[in-house]
């Protein structure tokens, strides 16, 4: 079901500036044991109607980012330093109530496991209705009304009467469809689906990913899409951003990034990754190591220690002191020259690939 | 009052009383060593001059209190709901003062003065204290005219005998039992065999024992001399009981009343309401009076709560009382250092000595110089800190309290009343002396929080002169029960005595006459001295109460000085207050306690 | 330990994914090869609040221990009675007649209204009894706990069924009433009624009417941690390779129950410290002249104290809050320390 | 509904027999024989044979515990004292009244007690509580939480007698409480309960505090709750309508437990302040031996519990939808 053919994004909708722009943006965290930096330095633009994947491990820093975005930090704890642009509008310095505002309207959000992220003890079609009402000034009626024509939408049967249910009487797809129609209950321009896949069966999986794919086309919003399933944002993403230890280390088209990676990390995580179409007997080969400390991140490049090829950058220990710098569009932030990554990925990785 | 059967009663209500630690009488604050010497000397004049009535001093009405006036109300604050108002069932304190108003007996107390000390016994029901023609064993009385139930009927003779009958009854059992054991002639309850159903199935007394020849007249025939009947009979447990409303079980909560107020309302645990009996006759009565048309009775109220409502003197509390409820220890020294208290406040003795008693029956004990050692090396001090401290409880020195008759205050062989903390140098000498030092001796007591504050501190008092002492708890509610059986196994152990009448009639007999040793009497020295014995049955007879009064403290001083089978300990003291509205108010001796017969209204 | 993001600032981990694999923080990585032990001490030593409380339930635990050595040093004991001794330090009524219940020099903590007893050596003393019966009940609850719970959890079917029912009967019991019902019988199972308690019998009666009906919630909690277990896989895999029960309850089951036992057992000891204290101050405990913390509040609740000497109070009342205090930051340092999700 | 009720009270009933069984073999373990007690001064073998037979303490255990069952069910007349209808537990053996109309009389100084406490302490704990959890990491928080850890360590048995040394014996600024049916007297009712009902909740309240907070920042955490957060819900409204929602459970868990114990006597807070209310009645029971006065005290203490368990449990199912009830 995976496959690295991407048919053609949808078309730039009409606007100046991308939708959103993240600038700079640092977000760190005060606990107990020190400060973590969970996302250090990142900068990525997301047009209109296009889907940017966010790829990585645990911790890399996609889901802070996000997170960010919304104002869904806790800022008794949390420093944020950059700029967050939505429409020209800066969400970092924004206040909570124009955040407010925003979310659920023109930023909405689909959480992973739809069987937590729903409350337990309000009816679906409530749970829809309720940011209706508060972000249009809808009637109960009205919003109740429109929630149930979103369950349609989304592909609930007899979404009349399944307003009426608890989250727990729905099944898991169920479940996932309702999270998507709360999400798109006010048409956002920006939709950011956090693994939304990842608790589901791959059938399942398959129909939620058409029906978000579907829904983009018929809004036309911009979608971040964060997942660690290589194979799902083949299948979504116009563009990629690989991150790693809370910075991005590689962007680039969906086709770039997945048929010509040029940071390690991606190689690796490609490498880890299995395929319906390689040899049965070829070994995956998981990136070695664990993913760093954030609170005490590696000096230089921060994926130094797992590098395997830190050797043949020019210039020794330069991967140690040095960090590498990520270029706006197609780039990777790694010391390796162009033609190395180039040449190790065709004459190394790809082959291991198959 | 006898302490013996009410006691363990007695240590529960304070157990029991809602705040079981709180209600204890402890006390804190300076002392004020004035006011024992005029307790004292009040005490002193009350004694010896009990006399029987004739006829005359039996005839009512009783004299006027001095600026008495008719009506009111008067809101009465006690602390423990009356747990009986059947008179064969009364033998406590608290229900004896209220009995006072409501039942009436063949003779009762007459105060002979205003302030409650001097008395003498009179006819009540009868027309005088009672003739005997052949030194106390046959007694004769007759009924008054116009003497009736609070439902109109008459008094008959019947109804005194249906009296005494159904005390005889299983479902009497909390009464005194001297009358009954005297008619039957035996000792502890072998009495009830005389009549075992009472007077309920059909039987009756033999006219060789309870004579009724017409129904004014009724005769007791004894065996022996019991010079004492008439005090015997002013015990409110042998008040009249009405044959006709018998009720048997549930006359204890709703009894036929013969005296100046009758029950118009009893809640128990919460209120009672007392009005005027109107068919109770002010000339027929030498003792009561009918000021108050009414007393509403509250229940459940702590000493700290009524001594608290009474001093704040407001609303219906101004003309508030409590029969029986003493100031609280906490305002105790209080009230009576304020001059502005004196005329609402009253204080005396209770009827109650505490005593050590040594275990005769132990062979350790019976060597006469050990208990002369625990005799000096018992300390007093721990006894009366329980209690509150020296204003309300007093070093004893006798057996005999000082509001009986033969109280001698100056006697003192252990030298308590100087060195109350005792003298361990001198009893460990004595030890010495017997070769006995570091000798095992087993104390029980009595398992209440005072119980455990003063014994712990007096066997530290007696390690302290070379004891080995063995504390044994007994449970409260057991403990006359446990320390009265025969083969007990405590070497000392403390119990309070209260006389039942103002006569040592009721103190010395009963606890040291060594041939009424049996299981639960209240021998509990289990002493058997010829001496003692030969002298209480020659003072028995003596038909003078005020000749008899002298040789009982000569026997009185004999037992504690030479028998040595009991150490005193303390006498009780209470001090009571009232409202300002409130007039004759009065500490009788004989009642322990406010007066409630002299009450009025300002 | 706080995870920093959330919503309203709660704790939810910095790792949003949900993909399993080590987290983000720096810790697991700087740990990783410690057992679970080490990691929870180490955690434990960074939290300063925890290491306080443990040094102040220390230094009780001491204090109850070497109770007698403080007293021979302090040259005084708990059961002289100064009241007799010391006369003129009294009235009538045995209230110091001194100040603040009779701080001296000579009476560090004062005097005890009533008889006089040192309260310095009385409070030592009363902890010293205090702690050994909640020790002794927290034992007997534990290994009751451990007993029952891990049996109806791991055995199932019936045994967890009748456990069941038993823990749900218990529950039922008024507790405090039961205690005092049950106080005198437990006694009279001892001595006979005519035969001096004892202090150990009261002692013994205490543990056992408080073990009777403290076990139940640790049992609870026990029994779902096995019920949990035994389907895990390292379970499945002993079981199939051949392990008696016994051998898989004892190697498998009991270690993985420590981390719920310890931190229950740190919340159940003072429980049980207040509750014996409860029991000596209704009268049904420890009495007079045995030294008990209860028995001392029972002292300090009576007429005489609180007209005339509030000082007294004090000792007991607040040795007793920082000892639950202490004890009960402790529970809650053990518990984070075990498992720092936890919000705190 | 109805089938979860009842056999939940089927169980219940289950359950309060056994437990008045083992009250029953309980007391007989007792060495105290309560007939010592009745007995009086003139107290003999024989007399103690009589009130045995009177009391029906003759006949084997069994047999009395029989008549005890039947007489709860039925009723009696057989009682010297008087007629006992249903529910039965006899007659109180020291003040001879009937014991359930003892425990009805005790019934409202208990419910007053706890009623007013629990109003205070429900109010002013989960309010602070929640003010905790909504300022979290403010000095609010902190104080409240530290406050709330020193509070719910007191014990009754301290901070009751400090509160009436001081305020009652030292100051004399209040009477030692005392109760007077609100019906007969409401202002001496509230007055002789305030300090009781200060102390009681103010120990509770701080338990109640650490609760709510605790359980409302849990519940924050809830991705239920951050979902709420993110479709723009107001920072109020998601704490008021998701986490609160959520809190209820362990709140009302507790709180029925609470209730259930307190109703059923709160004895160190009636002892300590001398209230005549069940709890007090119980430990007046142990202490005279008054079997049916126990017995009575004791079932209707577990009835409380096991009422309010039941009430707890049908109350999950009002909160939380996912709680069927059978």
């Amino acid at each position: 079901m995976t496959t690295l053919t991407k048919e053609a994004g949808a078309p730039h909708p009409a606007g100046a500036g991308p939708l959103l722009a993240v600038r700079d943006l640092y977000v760190s965290f005060r606990t107990e044991d020190g400060v973590v930096r969970a996302v250090d330095g990142l900068s990525f633009d997301l047009e209109r109607g296009r889907t940017l994947g966010i790829v990585g491990e645990s911790g890399s820093g996609k889901s802070v980012t996000n997170l960010t975005i919304l104002g869904l930090h806790n800022p008794v704890f949390t420093t944020v330093d950059g700029e967050i642009l939505l429409d020209g509008r800066e969400l970092t310095t924004a206040r909570e109530s124009e955040l407010e505002r925003l979310r659920g309207n023109k930023v909405a959000m689909i959480f992973q496991d739809p069987l937590t992220a729903l409350s337990p003890y309000y009816t679906v079609g409530r749970q829809i209705a309720e940011p209706y009402m508060k972000h249009t000034g809808a009637a109960k009626k009205e919003a109740w009304q429109r929630a149930v024509d979103m369950l349609g939408k989304v592909g609930i049967p007899n979404p009349r009467e399944r307003a009426k249910d608890y989250p727990h009487q729905f099944s898991g797809g169920m479940r996932q469809r309702a999270m998507i129609a709360m999400a798109l209950v006010c048409d956002p321009d920006l939709l950011i689906a956090d693994e939304p896949t990842t608790a589901l069966d791959v059938t399942v999986q398959a129909q939620i990913l058409d029906l978000l794919k579907d829904l983009q086309q018929e809004f036309g919003s911009g979608i971040i899409f964060i997942t660690h399933d290589l194979g799902v944002i083949a299948d979504m993403a116009d563009d990629i951003m690989v991150m790693y230890a809370g910075g991005a280390v590689e962007r680039g088209t969906t086709d770039e990034v997945l048929r010509a990676p040029r940071h390690p990390y991606t190689w690796g995580l490609l490498n880890s990754m299995p395929r319906l179409d390689s040899d049965l007997g070829a070994p995956l080969s998981p990136i070695p190591g664990t993913p760093p400390s954030l609170l005490n991140p590696p000096s230089g490049c921060r994926f130094h220690p797992r590098c395997t090829f830190q050797d043949r950058v020019e210039g020794a220990g330069r991967c140690v002191r040095e960090r590498p710098l990520l270029a706006p569009d197609r780039s990777s932030a790694c010391h390796l020259t162009e033609d190395q990554k180039r040449t190790i990925f065709l004459e190394e990785i790809k082959p291991g690939l198959g | 009052m006898s302490r013996g059967g009410r006691h363990a009663y007695g240590a529960l209500s304070v157990l029991a009383a809602g705040a079981l630690v709180l209600t204890g009488c402890s006390k804190g604050g300076s002392d004020s060593g004035t006011n024992g010497k005029k307790d004292q000397q009040d005490a002193k004049r009350q004694q010896a001059l009990i006399k029987f009535g004739s006829a005359a001093d039996s005839t009512g009405p009783a004299a006027p209190v001095p600026g008495a006036k008719s009506g009111g109300a008067m809101e009465v604050l006690q602390r423990d709901s009356y747990a009986h108002l059947d008179p064969g069932q009364i033998y406590v304190s608290d229900m004896m003062s209220v009995a006072q108003l409501l039942h009436r007996g063949l003779t009762g107390y007459k105060a002979t003065s205003d302030n409650g000390h001097q008395h003498e016994v009179v006819g009540d029901l009868a027309t005088d204290s009672g003739t005997t023609t052949d030194g106390g064993k046959t007694w004769k009385y007759t009924l008054k005219d116009g003497i009736k139930f609070d439902d109109g009927t008459p008094i008959t003779s019947e109804d005194i005998r249906h009296t005494f009958e159904r005390l005889f009854a299983p479902f009497i059992n909390q009464g005194p039992t001297y009358i009954q054991q005297w008619l039957a002639n035996t000792p502890g309850a072998a009495y009830r065999k005389l009549l075992p159903d009472g007077p309920y199935k059909g039987k009756h007394l033999p006219d060789s024992v309870l004579q009724t020849p017409d129904a004014k007249t009724i005769v007791f025939h004894f065996k022996t001399p019991h010079p004492d009947l008439p005090y015997a009979l002013a015990m409110a447990g042998y008040s009249a009981v009405s044959e006709k409303g018998d009720t048997k079980e549930k006359y204890d909560k709703n009894p036929v009343t013969s005296g100046p107020y009758k029950i118009q309302s009893f809640k128990s645990g919460k209120s009672m309401v007392l009005v005027k009996n109107t068919n109770w006759d002010p000339k027929t009565d030498p003792i009561r009076h009918q000021y108050v048309d009414q007393f509403n009775i509250t229940f459940n109220q702590q000493f700290e709560t009524s001594t608290k409502a009474l001093l704040a003197d407001s609303g219906a509390d101004r003309s508030g009382i409590s029969f029986n409820n003493q100031v609280d220890a906490g305002n105790l020294s209080k009230v009576l250092a304020d001059p502005k208290m004196k005329s609402r406040t009253v204080s005396g003795y209770q009827p109650y000595v505490g005593q050590m008693n040594v275990n005769m029956s132990h062979p350790a004990m019976k060597d006469k110089t050990v208990r002369e050692a625990i005799a000096y090396a018992l300390p007093i001090t721990p006894f009366v800190r329980a209690y509150g401290g020296t204003d309300a409880m007093e070093v004893a020195g006798g057996l005999i309290s000082p509001t009986v008759s033969g109280y001698n205050p100056s006697f003192d062989p252990w030298g308590k009343k100087k060195k109350p903390a005792g003298d361990p140098e001198k009893a460990k000498a004595l030890l010495k002396k017997a070769g006995k030092l570091g000798m095992k001796l087993t104390f029980g007591y009595i398992n209440t929080p005072e119980g455990q504050q003063y014994s712990t501190a007096m066997a530290a008092g007696l390690a302290k002169a070379g004891f080995n002492v063995q504390r044994q708890e007994i449970p409260a509610e057991t403990y006359y029960d446990q320390v009265s059986k025969l083969n007990n196994n405590y070497d000392i152990f403390h119990t309070a005595w209260g006389a039942d009448w103002p006569s040592a009639l009721t103190v010395i007999p009963p606890l040291y006459d060594g041939r009424v040793i049996a299981d639960g009497a209240q021998n509990y020295s289990q002493v058997n001295d010829p001496k003692i014995n030969s002298e209480i049955d020659r003072i028995g007879k003596i038909t003078d109460p005020v000749k008899s009064a002298a040789e009982w403290e000569k026997l009185d001083e004999y037992i504690v000085q030479d028998s040595v089978n009991v150490v005193p300990t303390g006498d009780y003291k209470q001090t009571q207050i009232a409202g300002s509205k409130v007039g004759g108010l009065v500490y009788d001796d004989v009642i322990g306690g406010v007066d409630p017969r002299r009450l009025f209204i300002k | 330990m706080t995870s920093p993001i959330d919503i309203e600032g709660g704790g939810t981990s910095v790792v949003v994914d949900g993909e399993p694999g080590p987290s983000a923080k720096g810790e697991t990585v700087k740990l990783e090869g410690r057992s679970p032990g080490q990691l929870m001490w180490l955690r434990f030593r960074r939290d300063r609040t925890g290491v306080i409380s443990a040094y102040v339930v220390g230094f009780f635990f001491l204090v109850g221990l070497l109770a007698p050595l403080i007293a021979k040093l302090y040259g005084k004991n708990p059961y002289t009675v100064y009241a007799d001794d010391r006369p003129e330090l009294f009235d009538s009524a045995g209230v110091p007649v001194q100040p603040n219940g009779g701080i001296s020099g000579d009476f560090w903590f004062g005097l005890e209204p009533g008889n006089g007893y040192d309260v310095f050596t009385k409070l030592i003393y009363g902890i010293r009894t205090s702690l050994m019966i909640s020790v002794a009940v927290t034992v007997a609850v534990v290994v009751t706990g451990i007993l029952l719970g891990v049996a109806a959890g791991y055995i199932g079917g019936r045994t967890d069924y009748f456990i069941g029912r038993v823990i749900d009967f218990l529950l039922a019991f008024p507790a405090q009433l039961f205690f005092i019902a049950s106080m005198p019988v437990v006694v009279s199972l001892f001595v006979s009624p005519r035969d001096e308690t004892p202090t150990y019998v009261r002692v013994v009666a205490l543990i056992l009417v408080q073990w009777f009906l403290g076990w139940m919630g640790l049992g609870r909690i026990l029994r779902g941690t096995a019920l949990a277990l035994r389907e895990r896989e390292f379970i499945e895999a002993a079981k199939v390779s051949g392990a008696s029960p016994w051998r898989i309850i004892r190697k498998e089951i009991l270690p993985n129950i420590v981390t719920p036992l310890l931190v229950q057992s740190t919340y159940l000891l003072p429980n049980f410290v207040t509750a014996e204290a409860g029991l000596s101050y209704l009268g049904v405990g420890i009495v007079e002249p045995t030294p008990d913390w209860g028995q001392m509040f029972s002292k300090a609740s009576t007429e005489l104290v609180m007209q005339n000497d509030i000082t007294y109070m004090f000792f007991p009342g607040i040795s007793m809050i920082i000892f639950v205090v202490a004890f009960n930051l402790l529970g809650d340092s053990v518990r984070d320390a075990f498992d720092p999700k936890t919000a705190r | 509904m109805l089938r979860f009720l009842v056999r939940r009270f089927i169980g219940a009933v289950v359950i309060l027999f056994l437990l008045s069984m083992v009250t029953f073999v309980l007391f007989f373990g007792v060495p105290r024989d309560p007939a010592l007690l009745m007995c009086g001064k003139t107290c003999n073998p024989d007399s103690i044979a009589n009130i045995h037979h009177v009391l029906g303490l003759d006949k084997p255990i069994t047999e009395q515990y029989w008549i005890f069952l039947h007489n709860l069910v039925m009723g009696s007349d057989q009682f010297a004292q008087g007629p006992c209808p249903a529910p039965c537990f006899g007659y109180s053996y020291h003040t001879n009244e009937q014991v359930w109309g003892t425990l009805m009389d005790r019934l409202p100084t208990t419910v007053s007690l706890t009623l007013g406490a629990a109003v205070c302490f429900l109010f002013i704990g989960l309010g602070t509580g929640l003010l905790a959890a909504w300022r979290r990491g403010t000095l609010i928080d902190k104080t409240a939480t530290a406050g709330a850890m020193v509070i719910s360590s007191l014990q009754i048995y301290f901070l009751g007698p400090l509160a009436l040394a001081l305020l009652v014996y030292q100051t004399h600024w209040f009477d030692k409480p005392a109760y007077t049916s609100v019906t007969q007297d409401p202002a001496a009712w509230f007055t002789g309960l305030i300090i009781p009902w200060v102390i009681l909740s103010t120990i509770f309240a701080a338990q109640y505090t650490r609760m709510a907070r605790s359980s409302m920042i849990e519940q924050l955490q809830e991705e239920h709750v951050r979902t709420a957060r993110a479709k723009g819900m107001s920072r109020r409204y998601v704490f008021f309508r998701y986490a609160w929602r959520g809190s209820l459970i362990p709140i009302v868990t507790i709180f029925g437990i609470d209730l259930g114990s307190l109703f059923g006597g709160a004895i160190i807070t009636e002892y300590t302040f001398g209230l005549p209310g069940l709890g007090n009645l119980a430990v007046q029971s142990v202490f005279f031996s008054d079997l049916p006065l126990l017995l009575g005290v004791m079932l209707f203490s577990a009835s409380m519990i096991l009422l309010f368990n039941i009430i707890v449990d049908a109350a999950y199912a009002f909160i939380d939808p996912r709680v069927r009830l059978a």
